[in-house]
């Protein structure tokens, strides 16, 4: 590992200010759990860290019946796992973060920090996506939201500009009649993902016609992807088995996967339909209910 | 200038240290290189096995993916710190050694860290909650089983404790 | 890694042929090329930018055009050193030229890339993705830059 | 001695309180005054000559003490196998060319591992790349790239220095063919002929890492005035690196110490001689510092051994009632850039069947092939896993073509107790058979088999068999129990403690022996300077020899207590018994006199000799030398241990993913000196065997291993496991330590068997390539239209 000079911010202030002063040299340290791995590998060797860790002001689950969902960046994983109120009112959440890596690195990675990291395989996006997540960015200059669907550009790209701070994430109420699925598929339980899916539909209220659907996949493209025609074609439809199995055709035909040591492209496609397929039908099913 | 030393003030195992180090120095390299207490382990240098396991504040954490800064201020355990000084193991560490839970011995610190964090999170925790918290400390040589069964045995020890 | 790819230009082989075998022409269609030069006839340097998200590279790269048979096969040995000695890559390439009709050629093009250092450790799951898409944005200016000057 | 009070007991492990504390002091965790620290820059081409190596910028940087390359280690050789036929080639820095991706080229020692490793991107090697080869078929082709050229042994080979007559001869590879063996007896032609059904298949097995949790590590140091080097380090027998780096450094043997550590995991890996330990012995001589070398998990990934990667066909001819007549077993192994063990693993294939199965009329016909690969050692069953893949997976094809149920056609083809093998090994325990029935019956074989494909589950099942010990160099071991003042004894004896209990079963096995608690037994082991001579604890042989050498060296020292105690108590010695540090007459256990005073009385009485007893053990008693890897003949071990696993599945013919359920070791270990640690490996293996079944695969392109991390290299951890349900199904072995003989090696291969067995009762689609990734398995289904 090379040098770095270290600086702890102990304001969200403080750290805008920092981080607008090093930009061009420095990097934000939010839990460090995939961070540190690159600094020692010498991938990457900043002049300077930024820890915002510490930053109390960022840590915080809240919910409004109105206004819905805010979680503060440096909210760790685990918190968000364990929190009484997620796993009540966004327990699709609750379950997705115990597919993140090891308790250990829930215990000190942030949600903030996965986010911004832009790893495409990593768990938290296609949900957080599927339930309308919206990141407020500061920067000393001030702030703004964001889409998370439009927050990734590429492969550990993002469009967050050199001097902001992702520093809360928002998430609309639940809707009426929804469910949110997820779904991932690796070789052995906590294993590399080779494809997960975050699947929200939407019932009309005691029937089997969707009326709403979202459909975001991830590790088959450089960003969590978004289907199109996939969920666009499910809208208004009775969810029949072969309407369903016609989607998930769709979401495959819609991904850009690559070829890796774990997986061929052309499996990872094989593997979104059946992924896709089996959410789709149980967030249905749990719709139906909801 | 870049990368000089800074001071930390930290409780490792019940003692308070103020240390100078280099920003970069890892929590794992504190412990073992500064401290000399080389019982957490290294074994994979990229968060994927669970040898360097510690508590930093009552959580489980890879001590290889910490930087040592970053634990200023606050109360770190490693596994020296677990027995008591003049030789009283903890049950924990009594049911590894009954259940021959343990083989090669390289990863035991680690899950007796997380086991132990675990225990003081989850008052009552299944086997399934076990193995699941557990997924984040790479064994090669025990094949879990005898280890899993001790966790287990101190769980249910607990329960019977409190009746 | 193999990397292989197939597609054709709207334009005539002896006009493919002379933008392939220009550095200056053919470097501007490398994604990341800040500079070629000329060493001699069938040698050049280039210094590409090329990374991931926060990693970032500039490789210096030598590429030599070991075998030209004209108008149909090109084979080029390239290599590559990080400038700031997070690794290294080699590269053989062999491009075919076919004539589709008079005004079409058909370009396909395999390449054994191999690469080594610090950056071989991010994985073969990026480094596959990311050659694909350089892959594919080289392509796309090819066709753009070799359709286009047809016009003019 | 009938009643055992300390052997076959699940007695706590007398290091848990070291290890259970962060005590256990590891390689890793040494630390010496001065040490430096070395880092190796490693070969970035398959294949390629070393035009020069500019190392002065990397000499100049700050902190950096030494840069060494091949020129200053020029001519040094070594090899696991180093025989007269095969001498070594291996070298701990690459001369004038590099064979792989990995390759040692330089080192840099420094006053820290970073400045080491920085200093590594300043050393400027110029290569000139030369046509690589990575399939061992292509590698055999007339005009494929040359690997080796001559092979020329620079100083005495190892069976010369241990007694062979011949002396090693320099020879050139042709076609890059480092090894052949051919192992023949009966007719194979003939048997063929009388078959009435004859298949063929091919398996194939892939490199997989033995992934020991503690990478290769070792810390040397040179004391300049003693000539002497201390050594700290990863390995399986200290006698075999000793030599190594006595012959390497050419330092006289006793002049080198290796210091007893705690190893933190071996499965084979330790055991051979790495460049990495010649290099840090070199360093610290030449500097006169303590050095330390440790490797990253990639290096251990990408430059340490693996196992070795197998391509079998095999053709089997069998009556209709399903008894085999004649087998034919071709195998190619890939070695890599080194022959290494690849000349044992492709014998070992042969050997570790014949024990098995009566297969009549064979023919083993094995070539092991040069490639621009990383090369490859033993991992827990030495070629046996490979070989049995292929043969319990096509007799388990047999049985389906001929309706016949695999259970009894193994049990018909079995050997019987107290048959002789072929090369001249005789079966004194056999617990096979009781193995496969009850293995059969715990998982539920007669309701199940064949009969669950509708829910898409099968069982299976494998066995396999397994040496304890062989006769490689002198393959012996000797003990050494000294009573104490208080009549506890001091046991000494250099088996190495990797985690498979070896500290705390021959604990048991002297106090047994003396009639002691394990609290009485202190223990000196592994210790080159300590301990006595110590040639086991690889090649499964640790208990069953070392453990002997234990055994006979507390008997050796219980006759002489009974001896004084017969003269002490004028009792006859078979009339006297000990217990607790005391020697009592059997028909008056109160007439006793206590060791202390035993002793006392025998230094007194006998020129002061203070009671001490001496063992050894030789694994193959009856040999001289060694079994002929290239023919197979001669006796090649004392006592086999064997298991025949059963497991079941479930698999998900959407995505092709396999999910074990529940997996079955019964296992014939002979008597049990530590039921717990025999569980603890039963079931170490049960669930190495399932990652080797269903994921484990180091992958490469051109010669660079893809996945050389634990997040692209996945093993299965704590959620992944399966029910496991461990029988005991020993059967006494005469020769060995109150019966017992080899456990850690022999249920993986087992387990392979039986769970690529049941994923064909499941699905009806064989697949015999592991590991069996839910995509080979989903391409699998959808080629046989499944």
């Amino acid at each position: 590992m090379k040098d770095f000079e270290y600086f702890s911010a102990s304001s969200l202030q403080e750290a805008c200010s920092l981080i607008s002063q090093y930009k061009d040299v420095g990097k934000v340290l939010a839990g460090g759990q995939s961070l540190i791995t690159l600094l020692r590998q010498k991938l990457i060797s900043p002049t300077c860290l930024i820890d915002i860790k510490g930053l109390k002001e960022l840590d915080y689950i809240e919910f409004d019946k109105k206004s819905g969902l805010r979680i503060g960046a440096l909210t760790t994983h685990r918190a968000i796992e364990k929190s009484p109120l997620i796993q009540e009112k966004y327990n699709v959440l609750s379950e997705m973060e115990k597919s993140v890596a090891s308790v250990q690195t829930r215990n000190w990675g942030t949600i903030g920090g996965n986010l911004c990291s832009a790893d495409p395989i990593g768990d938290p996006a296609p949900s957080l996506i599927a339930l309308g997540a919206k990141l407020k960015l500061v920067s000393a200059k001030g702030e703004r939201i964001v889409a998370l669907e439009e927050f990734f550009t590429d492969y550990f790209t993002t469009i967050i500009e050199p001097d902001e701070i992702l520093a809360e994430i928002q998430m609309p109420p639940p809707a009426p009649n929804t469910a949110v699925e997820y779904m991932k598929f690796s070789t052995i339980e906590a294993g590399i993902k080779i494809v997960s899916t975050s699947v929200a539909i939407t019932v009309e209220a005691g029937s089997d016609v969707c009326k709403d659907a979202k459909i975001v996949m991830s590790a088959v493209a450089p960003i969590p992807l978004v289907t199109k025609k996939a969920a666009e074609m499910l809208k208004g439809k009775k969810l029949t088995d072969d309407v369903i199995e016609e989607a998930a055709k769709m979401a495959a035909s819609e991904t850009d996967p690559t070829s890796d040591v774990h997986a061929s492209a052309e499996y990872r496609k094989e593997i979104v339909k059946v992924l896709v397929k089996r959410a789709i039908k149980k967030a249905f099913e749990k719709a139906k209910k909801a | 200038m870049n990368g000089s030393k800074k001071t930390i003030n930290v409780k490792v195992n019940g003692e308070s240290y103020e240390l100078s180090i280099k920003p970069k120095m890892t929590l794992l390299q504190l412990l073992r290189n500064e401290l000399g207490l080389t019982g957490t382990k290294q074994a994979c240098m990229d968060n994927s096995c669970g040898a360097c396991t510690v508590i930093v504040n009552k959580m489980a954490v890879k001590a290889c993916s910490v930087l040592a800064m970053q634990v200023n201020g606050k109360e770190v355990t490693s596994v020296e710190g677990l027995a008591s000084r003049d030789g009283k193991l903890t049950p924990l560490q009594e049911a590894f050694l009954e259940h021959s839970a343990f083989q090669c011995g390289f990863c035991t610190p680690g899950k007796l860290m997380s086991s132990t964090a675990m225990l003081e999170e989850m008052s009552d925790p299944t086997e399934e909650d076990v193995r699941r918290d557990m997924e984040g400390n790479l064994c090669r040589c025990t094949g879990y089983v005898q280890y899993l069964a001790a966790i287990m045995a101190v769980v249910r020890q607990r329960k019977e404790g409190s009746k | 890694m193999l990397i292989q790819e197939k597609f054709t230009v709207k334009a005539p082989i002896q006009q493919v042929w002379r933008f392939i075998i220009n550095p200056e022409l053919i470097g501007n269609c490398v994604p990341g090329c800040e500079k070629i030069e000329a060493i001699d006839e069938r040698t050049y340097t280039a210094t590409v930018k090329a990374g991931v998200g926060p990693i970032k590279v500039r490789f210096k790269i030598t590429t030599s055009l070991t075998q030209i048979d004209e108008p149909k096969h090109i084979h080029m040995e390239a290599k590559g050193a990080d400038l700031g000695m997070a690794g290294s890559f080699t590269q053989a390439s062999d491009v075919y030229l076919r004539e589709v009709s008079a005004s079409e050629t058909e370009v396909a093009y395999s390449s054994n890339v191999t690469v080594t250092g610090r950056i071989a450790l991010f994985g073969d799951r990026i480094m596959r993705a990311q050659a694909k898409k350089i892959g594919e944005e080289f392509i796309q200016a090819l066709k753009e830059k070799i359709e286009g000057h047809k016009e003019t | 001695m009938n009643e055992r009070s300390v052997v076959g007991k699940p007695l706590p492990r007398v290091d848990g309180k070291a290890k259970l504390t962060g005590k256990a002091k590891f390689t890793t965790d040494v630390v010496l005054p001065g040490m430096l620290h070395a880092k190796l820059l490693r070969s970035p081409l398959p294949h390629a000559k070393i035009r020069s190596i500019d190392t002065s910028k990397a000499e100049k940087l700050p902190g950096v003490v030494a840069v060494i390359t091949g020129k200053d280690t020029w001519g040094i050789r070594y090899g696991f196998v180093d025989t007269p036929n095969y001498p070594a080639e291996e070298r701990p820095i690459a001369e004038d060319k590099v064979r792989f991706i990995g390759e040692t080229v330089a080192a840099v020692a420094a006053i820290d591992p970073d400045t080491a490793e920085d200093a590594l991107d300043l050393i400027e090697v110029d290569y000139d790349p030369l046509p690589p080869v990575f399939d061992p078929v292509e590698a055999m082709k007339d005009g494929a790239p040359q690997i080796h050229g001559e092979i020329t042994r620079t100083t005495s080979c190892a069976w010369e220095d241990w007694g062979v007559a011949r002396k090693s001869h320099s020879y050139t590879p042709v076609n890059n063919v480092a090894a052949r063996v051919l192992v023949t007896y009966g007719d194979v032609e003939k048997g063929f002929a009388e078959a009435d059904y004859v298949r063929e298949d091919r398996s194939r097995s892939p490199g997989t890492s033995h992934m020991a949790m503690e990478p290769h590590t070792m810390v040397a140091s040179w004391d300049p005035f003693e000539q002497k080097l201390d050594v700290w380090m990863n390995h399986m027998a200290y006698e075999l690196k000793r030599y190594w780096l006595h012959k390497t450094l050419d330092i006289p043997i006793t002049k080198i110490r290796i210091h007893k550590t705690y190893v933190g995991g071996a499965f084979g890996g330790k055991a051979p001689c790495y460049d990495y330990e010649v290099i840090c012995g070199f360093l610290a001589r030449k500097l006169c510092k303590p050095i330390k070398i440790e490797l990253t998990r990639e290096e251990v990934f990408s430059s340490c051994r693996n196992s070795h990667r197998f391509d079998i066909n095999i053709k089997t001819g069998v009556k209709k009632d399903g008894t085999i007549v004649a087998q034919h077993v071709s195998v190619i192994v890939d070695a890599g850039a080194y022959k290494c063990s690849a000349p044992v693993a492709m014998f070992l294939s042969h050997a570790m069947c014949d024990p098995c199965i009566d297969r009549k009329n064979v023919r083993h016909e094995g070539v092991a092939v040069y490639t621009n690969k990383n090369f490859n050692f033993a991992r827990r069953g030495h070629g046996a896993p490979q070989m049995r893949l292929a043969a319990d997976c096509q007799y388990d094809q047999i049985c389906e073509d001929l309706g016949l149920d695999p259970v009894e056609f193994l049990l018909k083809n079995l050997r019987k107790k107290g048959d002789v093998c072929p090369n001249g090994d005789r079966l004194d325990s056999y617990g096979l058979p009781e193995a496969i029935k009850k293995s059969a019956e715990a998982i539920g074989w007669k309701e199940k088999r064949g009969k669950q494909r509708d829910k898409n589950r099968g069982v299976g099942i494998g066995i396999n068999g397994m040496f304890s010990g062989s006769g490689y160099w002198p393959f012996a071991c000797t003990a050494i129990v000294r009573l104490n003042h208080d009549g506890t004894i001091t046991l000494i004896e250099g088996d190495c403690e990797f985690g498979q209990g070896a500290d705390t079963a021959y604990s048991q096995i002297a106090a047994e022996c003396l009639g002691l608690s394990l609290e009485d037994v202190t223990l000196i082991s592994s210790d080159s300077e300590l301990c006595p001579m110590n040639y086991s604890n690889f090649l499964s042989g640790g208990l069953f020899v070392g453990g002997g050498a234990v055994y006979n060296a507390a008997m050796n020292l219980r006759e002489k207590i009974l001896r004084v105690a017969s003269e002490v108590m004028r009792a006859k010695p078979e009339d006297i018994e000990l217990k607790n540090r005391a020697a009592f007459l059997k028909s008056n256990p109160k007439r006793s006199y206590t060791f202390t005073e035993l002793m006392r009385y025998h230094i007194q009485k006998h020129l002061g000799d203070p009671l001490i007893g001496y063992g050894y053990k030789k694994a193959v008693p009856e040999i001289e030398f060694y079994p002929s890897l290239s023919k197979g003949t001669g006796r090649f071990t004392d006592a086999y241990g064997f298991t025949a696993s059963t497991a079941e599945v479930e698999v998900d013919r959407e995505t092709g993913r396999v999910r074990v359920l529940k997996i079955v070791v019964a296992d014939d270990c002979g008597f049990e000196i530590n039921t717990a640690a025999i569980k603890g490996q039963m079931v170490s293996q049960a669930v190495q065997g399932m990652g080797d079944a269903l994921f484990e695969e180091i992958m490469d392109d051109e010669g660079r291993v893809l996945n050389p991390n634990l997040v692209d290299y996945e093993v299965p951890r704590a959620f992944d496991i399966p029910e496991i349900e461990v029988i005991d199904c020993s059967d006494y072995e005469p020769k060995g330590p109150f019966g017992g003989k080899e456990a850690g090696e022999c249920a993986r291969a087992a387990v392979i068997s039986a769970v690529v067995n049941a994923i064909y009762d499941a699905t009806g689609v064989r697949v015999m390539r592991i590991p069996v990734t839910p995509e080979r398995m989903f391409n699998a289904l959808k080629a046989q239209g499944k």
